[in-house]
């Protein structure tokens, strides 16, 4: 069935990628404007890591659920695009094996399966592993590619006619009488302006969304909360590596191609596009990252970088790392009175298709539709056909 | 972009000839510069000593297949360096039509002044 | 302070950047910006940092800031890398040369089209995937049945920039797509006689005349020009295996 | 309205690069070497047939331009000869060995060794024009 509403989705991440698959296999016409490149935000620079959400098994149960199930249904719909080599949360201090009740528990409500090994065990599964290795827990994570995860929805959605277009910067938003029926665009490839008139707008940018929404006069509660990560050269782990114990800094090494990724820290800004890259927080990945796998330390490194989490911090006290992980979906119209607008933030790489999913079932019940999601069965596309 | 499938796309393996010939043309060239020139007193033979040369049928061969192995590596390099341009299936076929006419038109002129010379070295 | 953190001495530099919007800026010329370049700051990151503060029309393909993804493939003083991993004193020159890649059309200002190069890459055959080679002493856990990793090749295009060829002929496969086809080989991704039709022909194989330019700039350890001659090795010993099973 | 994309002519540009190996490594550098030599060495073919073809006019033809050849600029002229044939031979085996795919690791080992090669028959190429 095919509606003739025209849906425009402003940023072209993961979210976004995810957004034009869902809203096009519901028969919507779409339109993505991206700034710069697809994924060029966060999407691209983040962790790689397909959570199998133990990392929020004790304290954030809702975005540990999300993940698990995301972890399952993103293989099924991405086959080849990972590489699925499990995970592993090890205890090297006896506090680490203290938190292990917790964690398996945890885990257990979460749905997300789990093994645990002897310390004999897990050295002969990572021989360059802490050999004060206590124990460690197996769960399913997985590395994923940033760049060409999202590109297969964008390259599947492009396929069933979303018109995605990188290059191509909201300036502005058409408002007539407390609506917003469309966006003012300016394509950084002619350096012409234009404008796109939509049924509702989508504001997919993530840690840029308050940035964005502020041009309706409306108002997001995201806070832009980079990390930093280290990739340093060799891989020295086949498996995911993570700290068992409560989420921290440089806990998690996402071994991937012939790089080990070591991430990541956790501050507040106030501009996404001005992150920096604090010194400390480089050095603490390679200290931190070495309690783990003791090579990490020495290893020539490759690149460090800064990704800017968009977190929601509703209420207003929290920061950081006690702020959930979860996603939220904003219709404008409850929050602030504007009528064609809706936000979705928060959420991680991994959530994408379900942040897609609540999205487009938003937009459906805000045009009195109701059309069922499919973005559970479809197999999408290698990332190639986009260019195809 | 050019779009030429690979079904129309000619197998080719000329790159193998390429060297074949190139292998040949390190002995035949070596041997040609020098007999034709390292040896000869002064470095150029002149009339006579070309016709004493070329009068054994044996010579008159070997410079035959020299001939026909420079001309073939020369114009299939020529056609090399012009393939590395975006040239269309037909202008492929064009070039590879040019370069076998001049190439026969060569070895045609180099036959016949060999004979010639031959002739006359044992006239 | 410097906005890059405190790695070390900063110095200022200059960098000078190809701008080209069709029909806007038409033709190109260059652009002069001057950052504070600590020891670490690469090229993106002083591209980024113009974008923010300077200019915000400043087109380039970005992604995964630490060599991975292969979007940030550029000209840096006229050798090809990947700017998120070029570091700008690494360069040894006060004034730094950024211009698109070579051999793919230019979208605008450091973008180029990657249409061409997906189309050459695509029927290689390659999967994103392969066994890991690292740690072969490592038992797998259970449910593991191998290691994997992502291939090498991050299809960047820097080596078809570099490729003598592949800059004036469009239509040659290029380096990337001639290494994945014998990655797709030497794994039995994909049958050899379909790897042989893909390659065998002016325009595959046989168009590279061994720069090896392509290997000199690959960022990601494929030297695909060494595996391009490794591909003409099993074609030429396919066909001669040929000629003699059918004489 | 997709994104416009305008391709951009860089076909002069692109040709130049066949001709400059700067900021390029050895095997570039040989390609190039190749190349100029290649096309050099066609043009010398097509002029040496027709210079031969004095021989028709007999001796008296043929010696007088015998003689003309041996002016000191013909004479480097000849070296020049030399260096392109030496050369594109022994690039030629080098790109006979690698493009079978042996010795591709150690390609530009290859490349410098037989390139000293060349320069060494050249230095005895030269010595022999212009003594004797």
């Amino acid at each position: 069935m095919r509606t003739t509403y025209h849906v425009v989705v402003i940023g072209g991440g993961s979210t976004g990628a995810a957004l034009v698959h869902d809203l096009v296999l519901r028969g919507f016409k779409v339109t993505l404007v991206e700034r710069g490149e697809l994924t060029s935000g966060t999407a691209g620079r983040h962790h790689g890591l397909l959570h199998s959400g133990g990392r929020y098994a004790v304290n954030d149960q809702e975005s540990a659920i999300e993940c698990i199930e995301e972890n399952i249904i993103l293989r099924k719909i991405a086959p080849g695009s990972f590489e699925e080599n499990d995970g592993l949360f090890v205890a090297i201090t006896d506090e680490d094996v203290a938190y292990l009740d917790k964690f398996l528990a945890g885990c257990e409500t979460c749905h997300i399966p789990t093994r645990v090994l002897t310390a004999a065990q897990v050295k002969r599964l990572e021989p360059h592993i802490n050999p004060q290795v206590k124990l460690a827990v197996q769960v399913p994570d997985a590395t994923m590619d940033c760049w060409r995860l999202p590109m297969r929805f964008f390259a599947t959605a492009k396929h069933n006619g979303a018109d995605i277009r990188p290059y191509n910067e909201v300036i502005g938003m058409l408002i007539t009488a407390g609506t917003v029926t469309g966006v003012r665009v300016r394509s950084h490839v002619t350096g012409q302006e234009y404008d796109l008139k939509a049924d509702i707008v989508v504001n997919a940018t993530g840690a840029w969304a308050e940035k964005v929404s502020e041009m309706a006069h409306a108002r997001v509660p995201v806070k832009p909360t980079p990390g930093v990560m280290v990739a340093v050269r060799g891989r020295w782990c086949n498996m995911v590596i993570n700290r068992l114990n409560k989420p921290s800094d440089g806990d998690i090494i996402v071994p991937q191609r012939g790089l080990s990724v070591i991430g990541t820290t956790s501050w507040t800004v106030e501009d996404p596009d001005r992150l920096g890259l604090p010194e400390d927080h480089v050095r603490r990945m390679f200290e931190k990252g070495g309690e783990l796998i003791p090579a990490v330390k020495h290893a020539p490194m490759r690149a460090a970088w800064a990704a800017a989490r968009p977190l929601i911090a509703e209420g207003g006290a929290q920061e950081g790392r006690e702020l959930p992980r979860t996603f939220k979906c904003f219709d404008h119209k409850v929050r602030d009175g504007i009528e064609g607008l809706v936000t979705i933030s928060g959420g991680k790489g991994t959530t994408m298709r379900a942040m897609a999913e609540a999205t487009a079932n938003v937009v459906c019940d805000k045009l009195g539709l109701d059309i069922p999601c499919r973005t559970k069965e479809v197999v999408l596309l290698p990332y190639w056909a986009y260019y195809q | 972009m050019r779009t030429a499938s690979i079904e129309e796309k000619r197998r080719s393996g000329v790159w193998v000839w390429q060297a074949i010939t190139g292998v040949l043309l390190v002995i035949l060239l070596s041997l040609h510069m020098i007999v034709h020139h390292f040896v000869v007193e002064g470095g150029l033979r002149t009339y006579q000593q070309v016709l004493d040369y070329v009068g054994n049928p044996l010579v008159v061969a070997v410079e035959i297949l020299f001939l026909v192995t420079v001309t073939y590596h020369a114009m299939l390099g020529v056609r090399a360096i012009l393939f590395d341009l975006n040239l269309s299936e037909s202008q492929k076929a064009l070039v590879t039509r040019v370069l076998t006419v001049l190439g026969v038109v060569v070895v045609a002129w180099g036959v016949f002044l060999a004979l010639a010379l031959f002739r006359a070295a044992n006239a | 302070m410097n906005q890059h953190g405190r790695f070390g001495p900063t110095r200022p530099i200059t960098l000078k950047i190809l701008r080209y919007k069709p029909g806007f800026i038409d033709p190109p010329r260059y652009d002069t910006f001057q950052v504070q370049a600590d020891p670490l700051m690469t090229v993106l990151d002083a591209l980024e940092e113009i974008k923010a503060t300077a200019d915000s029309t400043l087109l380039y393909r970005h992604s995964c800031h630490h060599a991975s993804c292969g979007t940030c493939g550029m000209k840096v003083n006229g050798r090809e890398q990947l700017a998120c991993v070029a570091r700008l004193v690494d360069e040894g020159t006060d004034e730094v040369v950024v211009e698109p890649l070579g051999s793919a059309p230019l979208v605008a200002d450091l973008v180029v089209d990657m249409t061409p190069f997906a189309l050459h890459m695509a029927p290689s055959g390659m999967a994103l995937v392969r066994d890991s080679e690292f740690m072969p002493e490592a038992e797998r856990p259970a449910g593991v049945e191998r290691y994997t990793r992502y291939e090498d090749c991050i299809e960047c295009n820097i080596c078809l920039s570099a490729c003598p060829v592949a800059n004036t002929n469009p239509g040659f496969i290029g380096p990337a797509g001639l290494a994945a086809a014998y990655r797709a080989l030497v794994t039995g991704e994909r049958p050899a006689a379909e790897v042989f039709a893909y390659v065998d022909h002016d325009d595959g194989v046989w168009r590279c005349h061994s720069a090896m330019e392509c290997s000199a700039v690959c960022p990601s350890d494929v030297q695909p020009g060494h595996k391009i001659m490794a591909l003409r090795r099993e074609l030429v010993a396919y066909k001669v295996k040929r000629f003699f099973k059918r004489g | 309205m997709a994104v416009p994309i305008q391709q951009k002519s860089t076909g002069a540009r692109a040709l130049q690069a066949w001709f400059n190996p700067l900021k390029r490594s050895a095997g570039f550098l040989a390609f190039v070497l190749m190349r100029v030599t290649g096309i050099g060495l066609v043009i010398y073919l097509l002029l040496h047939m027709v210079v031969i073809g004095n021989l028709l006019r007999g001796p008296e033809g043929w010696d007088a331009l015998v003689a003309t050849m041996k002016s000191p600029a013909v004479l480097v002229l000849d070296v020049i000869l030399i260096a392109g044939i030496l050369i594109h031979m022994l690039n030629g085996i080098r790109v006979t060995i690698i493009g079978l795919g042996f010795g591709t690791s150690s390609h530009k080992g290859i490349f410098w060794t037989l390139m000293a090669v060349a320069a060494l028959l050249l230095a005895y190429s030269g010595w022999l024009v212009f003594t004797k």
